[in-house]
């Protein structure tokens, strides 16, 4: 029974040949697809990537455009909603390389999102630059056309470990007798946090008293809060895209949850300073970038220069995620004048050999395809402000650790 | 969880932290109930659109906040901005599932729910919300028990709330008229009562009491546009386990589902909170259902 | 000759209500017996205990020497024990012929048998049926589209369909064109002796159950009021009584 | 007799296109792959909502343990699926399957798959087919939504980062088409057995069920167990199906593709009443309408998607609930049988009622 339906299975294998499809970049543009988010739950940061991607496309059109052989391209961008399901973009992706033939992709909003495009571009050997999709699990797989401008997420906190660890004197205690909170939405990106997180802990010997994960749809952490109240860890960590760090900080102020040191991640996606005032006060938030770092290149100019014509667009101050977008972007116009064909083979070829600095940071791909070369960066809410602390080649001041009792 | 269920034996003080804190929702839950009991007592309708109107309501306090209204008054908004919302959905679509069957009024209103989440979230934007009504804690014990002082107030107010309405319900002529449907919808068109109006007024009620809960809700909690379905479900729980008409019960099980989610997720650790809520629901029917049967009856 | 059914001090009450108070009856197999009574009397409520539709509170009841009153309706249907409805049920969207093809007999079938194609002999069975109370022009309409007589007399098929050891039929002749009444009775006459079932009729019609049935039961106030032959009952003080009190 | 000819031609016309279609349209094949699953759906839900009555919005628990069984099954035979599920890089760990293994894991995975989800029917039929109406469907939501939040809990199976089904082996040539037949062949394979489970008396039953299962239950159906079956063959399809879909999305997450209520679970019931509930061809009518619908218009409504999805549920449910056969239905009786036949009376009758 069981051969008879394998074998059935290698009969209908032998039947599905590859296809080819042929494609054609129109006249002198050179079309990149993307599925973003533009609605449901990551409807937000979806539009954040999509205007660091139109902005970028902008700046390099407005710079001559690409120069491909010796040819001028100019790019342009097509996009579909995914609607924050993972299944409907790796529809839309199928979409974008089979029926509009597009050749080059952009990734979408988060990592889920990326886990499920992935397997897409894989299968149809279309390289993909994506700058949100940060889970370590998307580069375990062996794919080959993968490739991410930022850093992976086991690296968001690391510099708040580190942090805590050497100020574990200020604590009273030496770093291995720290106790850790851990709160984590059930996501791929939030999880892979979390695997960063242990695997740090484990160094400095800290450890997890608490290990909650947090549901997609959850707006009260009323239990998860309770049990830190009751075991008065040192640092609670919190990750949970925009949601949990909104939720977090509302809660923990609310409940008078004392704890020296709290971290999380998409603390300026959430607007903690504007919504939360003083109750934001020293959160620790991890960032891929910020506009004080000193990074610069020949096209948007400095990191804050960057920010500046971001805000002058779009009317506020850019979050990571819209720079670490319009990076992908810069990635791929080097890439394809590097190439020097608009091959889509040769132009992954070059994308594996990117090696550039970019306002955003360094970008150079490992063999899995993620970017090694640039850090992660730590702010501390202090004065209503976000403000690097870390890491030290670009704090702009020092970490307040332990947060003043409030 | 061994070890959570030790840390509330250790510390009775937590489990009180938790339980009051549950209780506190509890309230909000209970009163989203009643109104679902009433839609569904009255006009026979199941309303999926529950936890959307409860984030609308939400957004209203959330974008009085943003014009430096005090949020507070974003309850009466709130309820007012809604009960015509409620008004204007039972005219346009909700008259025509009213005398249909029961699946038909939960797939129709649930297609409503998907149409809200959708405008709001063009409108409002995919992110969490907050409205800040810039209360403080309370503290007891030492402060193990903190009870921020927003819960309370939104406990207080819904308290008020259901006692209005069932004050509304019983004295005035509408709220007369509105039982009196509910009794018998023909014996009441007889005798002279116009009962589109009522089942109007009935589903605009409704959603006025949603949107209360709802601007209560933004100012305790937080809201984005995809957070209706849970308040849903547990307005529908809490209505299987109290009956319909059961104002006690109604309170009674909102007060207990809010405190035993806050136990679960403790216990189970948060990740397993809504599975707790939903299963609960689950065990509930299928417990009542059990218990039904053996008197050779059926939920129906 | 054997007995049927035997009720033995049945009561049954809904909350403070006493719908039925200590009944006993027997009815004997191969008779056609009858249940009378003004309104709210419980010869409804009785049936529905009989065919197990709710517990009973005290008593028994013994369905050819089992007792069945801990069984569920389907178990008791199982034993040969139908019964038919006042407000008649039947699949209303279902066909006239489909409705009787899933009427037949459950008696120790296995769920295999559901998933018989076609089966010549049923088939013929039902269409004979179906002619027998007339319908058979209209079998392959849909149930729901019938006249409530007509529907009456489809649930009169169906019950027959299943080859019941006993049928009990709630008011078979209410809601009848008058003109078809005889008919009716012929056919339920006809059922008894053709096809050898016992039947229990609750019947509101004097004159159709007094034609008809060989025994007769009179309940009142949830009681057993009087019994006996058609001629006795009716002159019965007693039955007299309630009948003009009731109205 | 030209009627079965025209039948048998039909069905013939229908496979041929089928088969063809890939290859003249290659770049549709995963659409038309997920329009054969939908089939699939649509078919499965009426069986138990449509013929028997009972509205399911947790079907999805069946579609998403199929999905998870069959990927476990793939991976758990080569690798620990623990290990596999929560490798985060840094061991150098990649996980390669080559076509035998590949086949072999499809092969186990989906039969797996298939009785898992059966199994389940049958333990949740015991528990809540016993509640009616109403109480049913809500309470098959919570099953549904519990299930993702339960999946969305469990490491094992990689938690809320969702399981990645084992990549494909190149040489397995365009994976698309290689699902596309196969989910061809599960639709057929179902409509055929509906079709015939629709012959026997078991249709009745579920239709007396349907329209009065006290009456069923007084004639003496075993209406529990009937039920059961019913649900625990719905059930085995859409298990295979979810095997399929995970492999031809190749991305499971929770929420959003194996216990996905909101999409998967509510389109199963709006196909099947679109097309026309408590028919055989209603469903996949309804399937093909709603997914060329999507598919043609969806992406030029850029955020308004689901406005217009639930547009349509209240437009569809409201106006249009009998669907498009039942519409046919209404107009021509005659065309479904539904007719007075006076002649070939047997002898018996001697004469007719009013």
């Amino acid at each position: 029974m069981l051969h008879h339906s394998k074998l059935a299975m290698t009969a209908l294998a032998a039947v599905s040949l590859p296809v080819t499809v042929a494609y054609a970049q129109s006249g002198d543009t050179i079309t990149l697809g993307a599925a973003v988010s533009l609605t449901g739950k990551y409807t937000t940061n979806g539009e954040h990537t999509q205007r660091g991607y139109d902005l970028a496309v902008d700046k390099i059109n407005g710079a001559g455009g690409v120069t491909v052989g010796d040819k001028a391209y100019t790019l342009e961008i097509k996009y579909y909603d995914d609607e924050s399901t993972p299944a409907r973009g790796a529809e839309l992706a199928e979409r974008l390389i089979q029926q509009d033939g597009i050749e080059f992709m952009l990734g979408p909003y988060s990592s889920g999102m990326t886990k499920a495009i992935a397997p897409v571009t894989e299968e149809h050997k279309v390289p993909m630059v994506e700058a949100n999709g940060a889970s370590r699990s998307l580069f375990t797989n062996g794919w080959e056309y993968i490739f991410a401008t930022l850093s992976t997420s086991e690296q968001y906190l690391r510099g708040a470990i580190t942090l805590v660890a050497e100020h574990a004197e200020e604590l009273g205690k030496e770093p291995g007798e720290i106790k850790v909170a851990m709160a984590f939405e059930n996501d791929p990106f939030s999880q892979d946090v979390r695997a960063g997180v242990l695997d740090d802990m484990k160094e400095y010997g800290m450890e997890a008293v608490i290990d909650d994960q947090l549901p997609r749809e959850l707006n009260d952490m009323t239990a998860t809060l309770t049990k830190v109240k009751a075991l008065e860890p040192d640092l609670l960590i919190v990750s949970g895209h925009s949601k949990g760090a909104a939720t977090a900080i509302r809660q923990i102020s609310e409940m008078q949850v004392n704890v020296s040191v709290l971290a999380m991640t998409h603390c300026d996606s959430a607007d903690i300073i504007g919504k939360f005032d003083e109750a934001a006060e020293y959160t620790l938030c991890a960032t891929q970038w910020a506009p004080t770092l000193s990074y610069s290149d020949d096209l948007f100019g400095s990191a804050a220069e960057f920010a500046a014509l971001f805000e002058e667009t779009y009317g506020y101050a850019p979050p990571y995620q819209a720079a670490e977008s319009a990076a992908a972007v810069q990635v791929y116009a080097d890439a394809l004048e590097r190439a020097g064909e608009l091959d889509s083979q040769k132009v992954r070829d070059a994308l594996s050999s990117t090696d550039m600095m970019t306002f955003y940071g360094p970008i150079d791909f490992d063999e899995t395809g993620k970017n090694v070369a640039k850090p992660m960066a730590l702010y501390q809410v202090l004065d209503g402000e976000y403000k690097v602390v870390s890491p030290s080649d670009f704090a702009e001041t020092d970490a307040v650790v332990p947060r003043p009792a409030m | 969880m061994l070890d959570n269920i030790q840390i509330l034996v250790q510390a009775p003080v937590i489990t009180l932290d938790l339980v009051l804190n549950g209780l506190l929702i509890g309230a909000i839950f209970a009163l989203a109930a009643y109104g679902m009991a009433l839609v569904w007592g009255v006009m026979n309708i199941i309303n999926i659109t529950q936890g959307e109107f409860v984030i609308l309501g939400g957004y209203v306090a959330v974008v009085m906040g943003m014009y430096g209204l005090p949020p507070l008054l974003g309850v009466p908004v709130a309820a007012i901005l809604l009960f015509v919302l409620g008004w204007a959905l039972y005219h346009t679509v909700i008259f025509r599932i009213v005398d249909r069957d029961l699946f038909t009024s939960v797939l129709a209103t649930f297609g409503i729910s998907i149409v809200l989440q959708q405008l709001m979230n063009t409108v409002f934007g995919g992110d969490v919300q907050i409205a800040d009504a810039g209360l403080g804690t309370v503290l007891l014990m030492d402060g193990l028990v903190a009870l921020a002082e927003i819960k309370l107030l939104a406990f207080a107010l819904a308290a008020v709330l259901g006692a209005t309405l069932v004050v509304f319900l019983k004295r005035s002529r509408l709220g007369q008229a509105i039982r009196a449907t509910a009794q018998n919808a023909r014996a009441a068109r007889v005798l002279g009562i116009d009962t589109d109006r009522v089942y109007a007024a009935t589903y605009g009620l409704n959603a006025a009491i949603c949107g209360a809960c709802g601007a209560l809700v933004a100012m305790a909690y937080t809201i984005h546009p995809y957070l209706g379905l849970p308040y849903t479900i547990r307005s529908f729980m809490i209505v299987v386990v109290a009956g319909l008409g059961n104002l006690a019960g109604v309170i009674i099980a909102g007060l207990g589902l809010g405190a035993a989610e806050n136990v679960a997720g403790f216990v189970l650790g948060t990740q397993f909170q809504l599975a707790f809520v939903f299963l609960l629901l689950v065990v509930v029917l299928v417990w009542r259902n059990w218990r039904l049967a053996r008197r050779r009856e059926y939920l129906k | 000759m054997s007995t049927m059914l035997e009720v033995e001090n049945v009561s049954k009450s809904f909350g403070g209500v006493r719908a039925n108070r200590s009944i006993s009856l027997k009815v004997e197999k191969g008779r056609i017996v009858g249940l009378i009574g003004p309104n709210g009397s419980g010869k409804t409520t009785l049936f529905s205990s009989i065919v197990g539709t709710h517990p009973i509170d005290k008593g028994t009841i013994r369905f050819q020497e089992q007792e069945i009153s801990h069984l569920r309706v389907a178990e008791i249907a199982r034993l040969g024990l139908i019964r038919t409805f006042q407000q008649t049920r039947i699949y209303g969207r279902m066909t006239c012929i489909e409705n009787m093809l899933i009427s037949t007999s459950q008696r120790g079938g296995s769920l295999v048998n559901l998933f018989q194609v076609h089966n010549p002999e049923r088939e013929k069975q039902a269409e004979d049926l179906l002619a027998f109370v007339g319908l058979h022009a209209k079998r392959k309409l849909q149930a729901g589209s019938l006249s409530f007589g007509q529907q009456k007399l489809l649930e009169f098929a169906m019950a027959l369909m299943n080859e019941p050891k006993m049928l009990m039929l709630d008011e078979p002749t209410a809601g009848i064109n008058p003109t078809l009444i005889n008919g009716v009775i012929d056919r339920l006459k006809q059922a008894n002796k053709e096809f050898a079932v016992t039947l229990f009729v609750i019947e509101h019609n004097m004159n159709v159950i007094m034609n008809m049935a060989e025994h007769i039961y009179c309940l009142a106030h949830g009681e057993l009021l009087a019994e006996g032959p058609p001629e006795q009952v009716r002159n019965d003080r007693r039955v007299i009584d309630a009948y003009l009190g009731a109205h | 007799m030209r009627a079965p000819y025209a039948k048998f031609a039909g069905y013939l016309a229908i496979l041929l296109v089928g088969l063809a279609a890939p290859l003249l349209f290659s770049a549709y094949q995963s659409q038309m792959a997920e329009l054969w699953l939908f089939i699939v759906f649509a078919l499965t839900w009426d069986l138990v909502g449509g013929q028997m009555g009972y509205n399911s919005f947790g079907n999805v628990v069946f579609l998403g343990i199929g999905m998870y069984a069959c990927a476990a099954v793939q991976v758990g035979l080569f690798y620990e699926v623990s290990t596999y599920n929560n490798a985060r890089g840094g061991g150098a760990t990649v996980f390669t399957f080559d076509l035998g293994q590949y086949l072999e894991g499809l092969a186990i995975g989906l039969p797996v798959g298939a009785v898992l989800a059966a199994i389940a029917a049958a333990i949740l039929g015991g528990l809540v087919l016993g509640m009616r109406g109403h109480y049913f469907a809500i309470c098959t939501l919570g099953l549904g939504i519990a299930a993702g939040q339960i999946a969305n809990g469990w490491e094992w199976i990689g938690a809320g980062s969702g399981m990645v089904p084992p990549t494909p082996p190149a040489a397995l040539g365009d994976l698309s088409r290689f699902y596309y037949f196969l989910a061809m062949a599960l639709a057929i394979a179902t409509f055929l057995v509906l079709r015939w489970l629709y012959t026997t008396r078991f249709r009745l039953a579920i239709n007396a069920i349907r329209d009065n299962e006290d009456k069923a239950e007084s004639m003496g159906l075993k209406t529990t167990r009937i039920k059961v079956m019913a649900w625990v063959i719905a059930a085995f399809f859409l298990g295979i199906a979810g095997g399929l879909l995970g492999n031809l999305k190749r991305f499971i997450d929770p929420i959003d593709t194996a216990f996905a209520g909101a999409t998967f679970g509510v389109w199963m019931v709006l196909m099947a009443i679109l097309g026309g509930k408590g028919t055989l061809w209603g469903p996949v009518i309804g399937a093909a309408v709603f997914q060329v619908v999507k598919e043609t218009t969806w992406t030029y409504l850029l955020g308004w998607q689901r406005v217009a999805l639930g547009l349509l549920i209240v437009v569809i449910v409201v106006f249009f609930p009998q669907g498009i056969m039942g519409y046919f239905r209404e107009r021509f009786p005659a065309r479904f049988g539904h007719r007075v036949e006076e002649a070939a009376r047997p002898d018996r009758a001697e004469e007719t009622t009013g």
